[in-house]
């Protein structure tokens, strides 16, 4: 059978799909392996024992301030962050792409903007955020914001305006306005690909969410992160990665979940 | 990871690191005047300086095997490669800081007005040391600030923010953070002298396998700081270079570097590294590395080993992780590079 | 003038290319237009421009005396030649679609006893297509005669002033096609539509239209064969029955192929 | 057996609705098996069982007595309804891809002189079908008849053993539509091949075929209606004119619209 | 006319888009002209006098050590690594994107795999990329890979295993083979795709270059903007963050250019 046409089984698709992740992890195990043989005080690459040992503490010892798990504490404060800039870059997103791809001058007049906002490096210019925003909650989550959104409005305007000519038309044969062509023609076509958008902006979202954490912050996985990397902590690091890692998976397959429940019609085959 | 451990091997080809900062600055200078390349080819090696924008990066690197050598502080250098169980050796005590480090108050003109605030600052770095130094020497407790981890090439800008009201930070950031207004600097390091000193490192066993370039940096590091201390045109045309490769005006790199206790002779350098001050010293910046868990999962503050001249030592004398090693400043000092 | 829509010396040119070159039409209200001719002459954008999806590079349409500007609106329906429906909405919301859009102008969406009378005349529409048991079913899970009856329904509901159909009845087998010819019909009578049907079935054409209009290439210059320029080469008013035959008669005729055809397809032409 | 061709209780269910129930059909090698029936009855699911695009959900296709594993391959070639050509490349290369794939494995493109011989045949194909003016054109650019005799060029050009067609002249006037009667009817003399075509005009299915199948909807319970389960309720083989003309009434009487048909409908079922 | 068909002339749609930007700086000038009324000494927001003369000084000396004009060498720099770093992860972005794409094993395999990747933040795990690719030039275009090529992957796979069924089928039928359906079906009605998300990926991609050149490096547009932040010298990096939003405009309208210019089919309008 030619290889276009192997359809792989939802259940099989999920062993097979372990399999170079565990592959890696593997992988991973060896090579940390090997460098303990040579420096068993090995910093790099830790083995397991060594991370469980580094993470012991901040999974098992409440911190004395707060008297919260740190671990805990922290995958709240950045989960908390990362929901809010995800949430608010969606809107923006919607409301943006929405106007802008159904509307031809809104497209003329604000595209150019949007495209400039979206090449100019956020991290660049953080002192001009800093006075805008203060260095509390709203910067970090204004970082995500900033550093998404633009990329997501860009693509949901494209899609939209790139919606066959034909709908359009029909639509308004059919008495609809403007308005109505975008809230009834054009938002629910674009959600399906609003849910894979938000599933690609998840990556950069965790780069500016750890970013911003770095910059000033007294909590979140990573304000840990970078705190410990002053000491090559990378027994703390690794887990906590690991752990992003997987929070973002679970929200990937949660949208996917999302986007077949709500949009079986854009995912049905039909013929 | 090759077989033959390349840190026992003789080599001859080196690679040192290093990061801004005013008590650094003789380094790239050095490479750039020819210098490092002078001393290298006396000693038939060969010296690569390598610029990391980073500062901890740098010493990361360090620790990870990149770097033979390092530009760093007696503090980081405990608590980042010695605690970190690489085996590493100071040979250069280049200078102290003298008020290159500080903490910045808005609206209030004393220590004590810190109380309650929350302060920007790098932490567990030389910053929070000065803070814990401050707030013990002002009467507080540590507890009676929150601290929020900042990081050195954003806390300029995090100041300029109305939410920060207090931050601890080094120069050049410090002198732009000072120049803002109802800005007052309560403490700096210049009220504990010498308790933060700026060092070159290398990894010991490189250093014993390959004592040329022990000497050859030495070598280096001394007829730049000759040259930088000058006052004539050739001085004045070095420091305006170093203030260049700083990014900054030479105006603003003198002031820096007159809050730099450096030490030009390497008499004084010597006479500082055997003077007994410096263990007592070591043992503040250790206990308080130690409260602050730098020491990952060691049971005491005396699990990392510091030796001295003079065969002194701090803590467990099985397990010397960090040297104090005055030979090639000595050398320097009596001429016989 | 007393005619609905008014053509003028319209062209459409892509480029170098000709497609439709100097057409005059007047269309009187109540009209049932069939536009028949060969596949490329330009019979759908023909059917483009008059809906306002596409500008003409010369010449004018007056719609009721006023200048079309490029727009479509509720007063013109269409079904396209590649019927297409909304894909992410069910046949049954497909279909109340126009009503949605007429009384709910914010929502677009209707409720309560609203909701229920749109429902009702929705299924009454579609039982008339006989989609009556499919109107859960999206565009995808429909096949495509299904498809192209839920495009009629979706038009017809809204009762347009002036009704574009390209090839409506293409994917309809005949007894369904006979249903929707009398539907058509019915619609027509009732609300005084005015109808412009493009079909390449000549026997269609003359039982519906009241008025049959042939497209067909003006040019057949080897040199440039896409210059060719198409326009109206018969147009023909159809009152009684006997105007019908000879009119289709005349079309047939006109309209075979080009090509030297085997014996077995002369034998069907003389059948159609 | 030897039959090509052999299916034995074919089921097509979609969750609780049943398409297809129970279809048992040989069909033997050289076959024209045209195949009629009322929309959404299930024609074009059965062609594409055949195609191996859908795996039927119960009984078994024997190809040459060898099980078919839900593969398609070149020995069967198709026309789907709605005629997909690829839209990224001319008219040309879209008709010269069969020649290209076969000759160049590796680079799936010609140059030289297997160019220039692919290209040859390619453009006869294309004047075959009546596109010789348009062979540079993308299929965006050109008209619904256009593109569906691009998609009949693409397929007949590879003379695949069985072609699949999908009602392929649905879009064409009667002039073309002779033309591509006769251009079928010689490929099919020329290479023996094997056709199995779904067309709603019942005239042509008689016509062309040497085999007419009729799919019908075996029940009709209102309570479930989608569990129609259609299947061949005619099958009838061709030999000669008196054959056609008794089936073609047989079949056309049998399909005839379920609807009450007003006056005007019925006169045409008269004529048809 | 309803907003909807409103259609902007090319010349117009030009000066429309060019007013939101125009009042954008605008709006710079006025809050930087504020302040200065209040503290003239004001670095945050420097008036373009200021930013004149921080400027002057790397566009018009040379650098001593190399003899070039330091924003020049700069701005080599950084597009060269950018250049590579975008180059490479196109072309993974083809490869991996196509193969995974159209043959369902693959994707069932190692789709997973660049999920993992593409959630994992990169600038997390610095310390192991440095370590791993040391702190030369190789590191830094291996950030800006690793930072925008699994975005990219992900994007082409979903959308070249989203062409029509009818299509592969067709290729089939018309004995396409596996790798022949990838080069002459997949592969060209995937590269306006992909052009579309190079252009996403631009501004993602300075992200990364700046971030890799804060970290080590002696020259580059992000070095020099990382190198004068300590001295909060905004009068440097405006101008800098300005000429880098030009550049990545120039490539972006480079691309669309490159798109509609190589693959018509795709932006005709078509009926
Ligand atoms: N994904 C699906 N889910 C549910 N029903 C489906 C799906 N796909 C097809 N069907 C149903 O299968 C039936 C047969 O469809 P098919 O396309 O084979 O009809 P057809 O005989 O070709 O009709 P036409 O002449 O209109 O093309 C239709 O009633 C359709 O609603
Ligand atoms: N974008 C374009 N560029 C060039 N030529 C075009 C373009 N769009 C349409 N054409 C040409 O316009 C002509 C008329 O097309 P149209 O769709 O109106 O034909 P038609 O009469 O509806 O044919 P059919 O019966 O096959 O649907 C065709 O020859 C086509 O090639
Ligand atoms: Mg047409
Ligand atoms: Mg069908």
């Amino acid at each position: 059978m030619r290889w276009v046409n192997r359809h792989v089984r939802r259940r099989e698709a999920v062993l097979i799909g372990a399999v170079p992740i565990l592959l890696l992890v593997l992988l991973y195990l060896f090579l940390a392996a090997q460098r303990h043989a040579i420096n068993p005080l090995d910093k790099i690459l830790p083995l397991p024992g060594g991370m469980a040992e580094g993470m012991a503490n901040l999974l098992f010892n409440t911190d004395q301030l707060t008297g919260k798990i740190i671990f805990w504490a922290d995958t709240f404060a950045s989960l908390q962050r990362l929901g809010i800039g995800l949430g608010i870059a969606t809107l923006f997103t919607l409301l943006i792409g929405l106007v802008l791809g159904v509307l031809p001058p809104m497209r003329a007049t604000f595209g150019p903007l949007v495209t400039v906002i979206a090449v100019i490096p956020p991290i660049a210019l953080l002192p001009i955020l800093f006075i805008a925003l203060g260095l509390g909650e709203t910067a970090k989550v204004a970082l995500i914001v900033i550093g998404i959104a633009p990329v997501m409005i860009r693509d949901i305007t494209a899609y939209v305006s790139g919606l066959p000519r034909e709908q359009i038309i029909k639509a308004q044969t059919l008495g609809a306005s403007s308005w109505q062509i975008m809230i009834r023609v054009a938002l629910p076509q674009a959600m399906p690909r609003l849910l894979h958008a938000m599933r690609l902006a998840l990556g950069p979202a965790w780069v500016f969410l750890i970013s911003a954490e770095a910059i000033a912050s007294d909590i979140g996985l990573g304000y840990r992160i970078f705190l410990v990397r002053r000491y090559l902590s990378m027994d703390v690091i690794i887990p906590y990665v690991a752990w992003i890692a997987l929070l973002a998976i679970a929200m990937d397959a949660v949208l996917v979940l999302i986007s077949k429940r709500m949009f079986p019609w854009a995912h049905g085959a039909g013929h | 990871s090759k077989a033959p451990d390349p840190q026992t091997e003789a080599r001859t080809e080196f690679n040192i690191g290093w990061s801004i900062y005013a008590g650094w600055m003789p380094w790239p200078y050095a490479q750039q005047a020819g210098i490092v390349k002078k001393w290298a080819d006396k000693y038939g090696i060969k010296i690569n300086v390598v610029q990391v924008n980073d500062y901890v990066e740098s010493i990361n690197q360090y620790t990870a095997g990149k770097f033979d050598g390092v530009t760093v502080t007696n503090m980081d250098a405990l608590t980042i490669p010695a605690a970190g169980g690489k085996d590493t050796s100071a040979i250069i005590v280049g200078d102290y800081s003298n008020g290159n480090d500080g903490i910045l108050l808005k609206g209030a003109n004393a220590l004590a007005d810190i109380k309650g605030r929350q302060v920007y600052l790098v932490e567990l770095s030389v910053s929070h040391y000065l803070l814990a130094r401050g707030l013990e020497k002002a009467g507080l407790k540590p507890t009676d600030v929150k601290t929020i981890n900042t990081s050195d090439a954003d806390i300029v800008s995090a100041f300029g923010s109305p939410d920060a009201r207090a931050a601890v930070a080094w120069n050049p950031q410090l002198s732009v953070m000072k120049g803002q207004t109802g800005v007052t600097e309560v403490f700096n390091s210049s009220q504990i002298p010498g308790e933060i000193l700026d060092l070159m490192v290398v990894d010991t066993a490189t250093l014993k396998a390959n004592p040329n370039l022990g000497k050859a940096l030495a070598g280096i590091w001394y007829e730049t700081v000759a040259l930088m201390q000058r006052q004539d045109s050739k001085g004045k045309e070095a420091r305006a270079a170093m203030a260049k490769l700083a990014g900054t005006t030479p105006e603003s790199f003198d002031s820096q570097l007159s809050t730099t206790y450096l030490y030009t002779d390497p008499k004084a350098a010597v006479a500082a590294t055997s003077d007994p001050a410096l263990l007592k010293t070591m043992m503040q910046v250790r206990d308080f590395s130690f409260k602050k868990g730098l020491f990952q999962g060691a049971s005491s503050a005396d699990a990392v080993g510091m030796a001295f001249p003079g065969a002194k030592t701090l803590g467990d004398p099985g397990h010397v992780m960090l040297r104090f090693d005055e030979s090639f400043m000595k050398m320097a000092a009596e001429g016989k590079l | 003038m007393s005619a609905l829509l008014s053509l003028s010396n319209i062209w459409v040119e892509y480029g170098d290319k000709i497609v439709i070159e100097n057409v005059d039409l007047d269309i009187e209200e109540g009209a049932f237009v069939s536009i028949v001719g060969p596949s490329g002459a330009g019979k759908s954008s023909l059917l483009r421009i008059i809906l306002g999806q596409e500008i003409p590079t010369r010449g004018t349409i007056l719609l009721d005396g006023q200048r079309l500007g490029g727009e479509c609106g509720p007063d013109r329906g269409v079904v396209f030649q590649r019927y297409s429906v909304f894909p992410h909405i069910s046949a049954l919301r497909n279909t109340m679609f126009g009503l949605e859009c007429e009384q709910a102008p914010l929502s677009a969406r209707l409720f309560g006893t609203a909701h229920k009378a749109a429902k009702a005349m929705a299924m009454e529409m579609l039982d008339a297509v006989g989609l009556a048991d499919s109107m859960h079913l999206y565009p995808a899970q429909m096949s495509g005669g299904m498809q192209q009856r839920l495009a009629i329904a979706q038009a017809l509901i809204k009762r347009p002033r002036i009704l574009l159909l390209d090839e409506p009845f293409g994917a309809l087998d005949p007894g369904i096609r006979a249903d929707m010819h009398a539907l058509i019909t019915r619609l027509w009578n009732d609300y005084a539509l005015t109808i412009i049907m493009v079909t390449h079935d000549i026997r269609e054409a003359f039982k519906l239209g009241t008025r049959v209009l042939a497209l067909d290439k003006r040019r057949h210059d080897p040199d440039a064969p896409h210059r060719f320029g198409a326009t109206a080469v018969y147009d023909l008013a159809l009152r009684n029955r006997k105007d019908r035959a000879a009119g289709e008669e005349l079309v047939a005729a006109s309209l075979t192929p080009k090509i030297d055809a085997n014996p077995n397809t002369k034998e069907s032409i003389g059948h159609g």
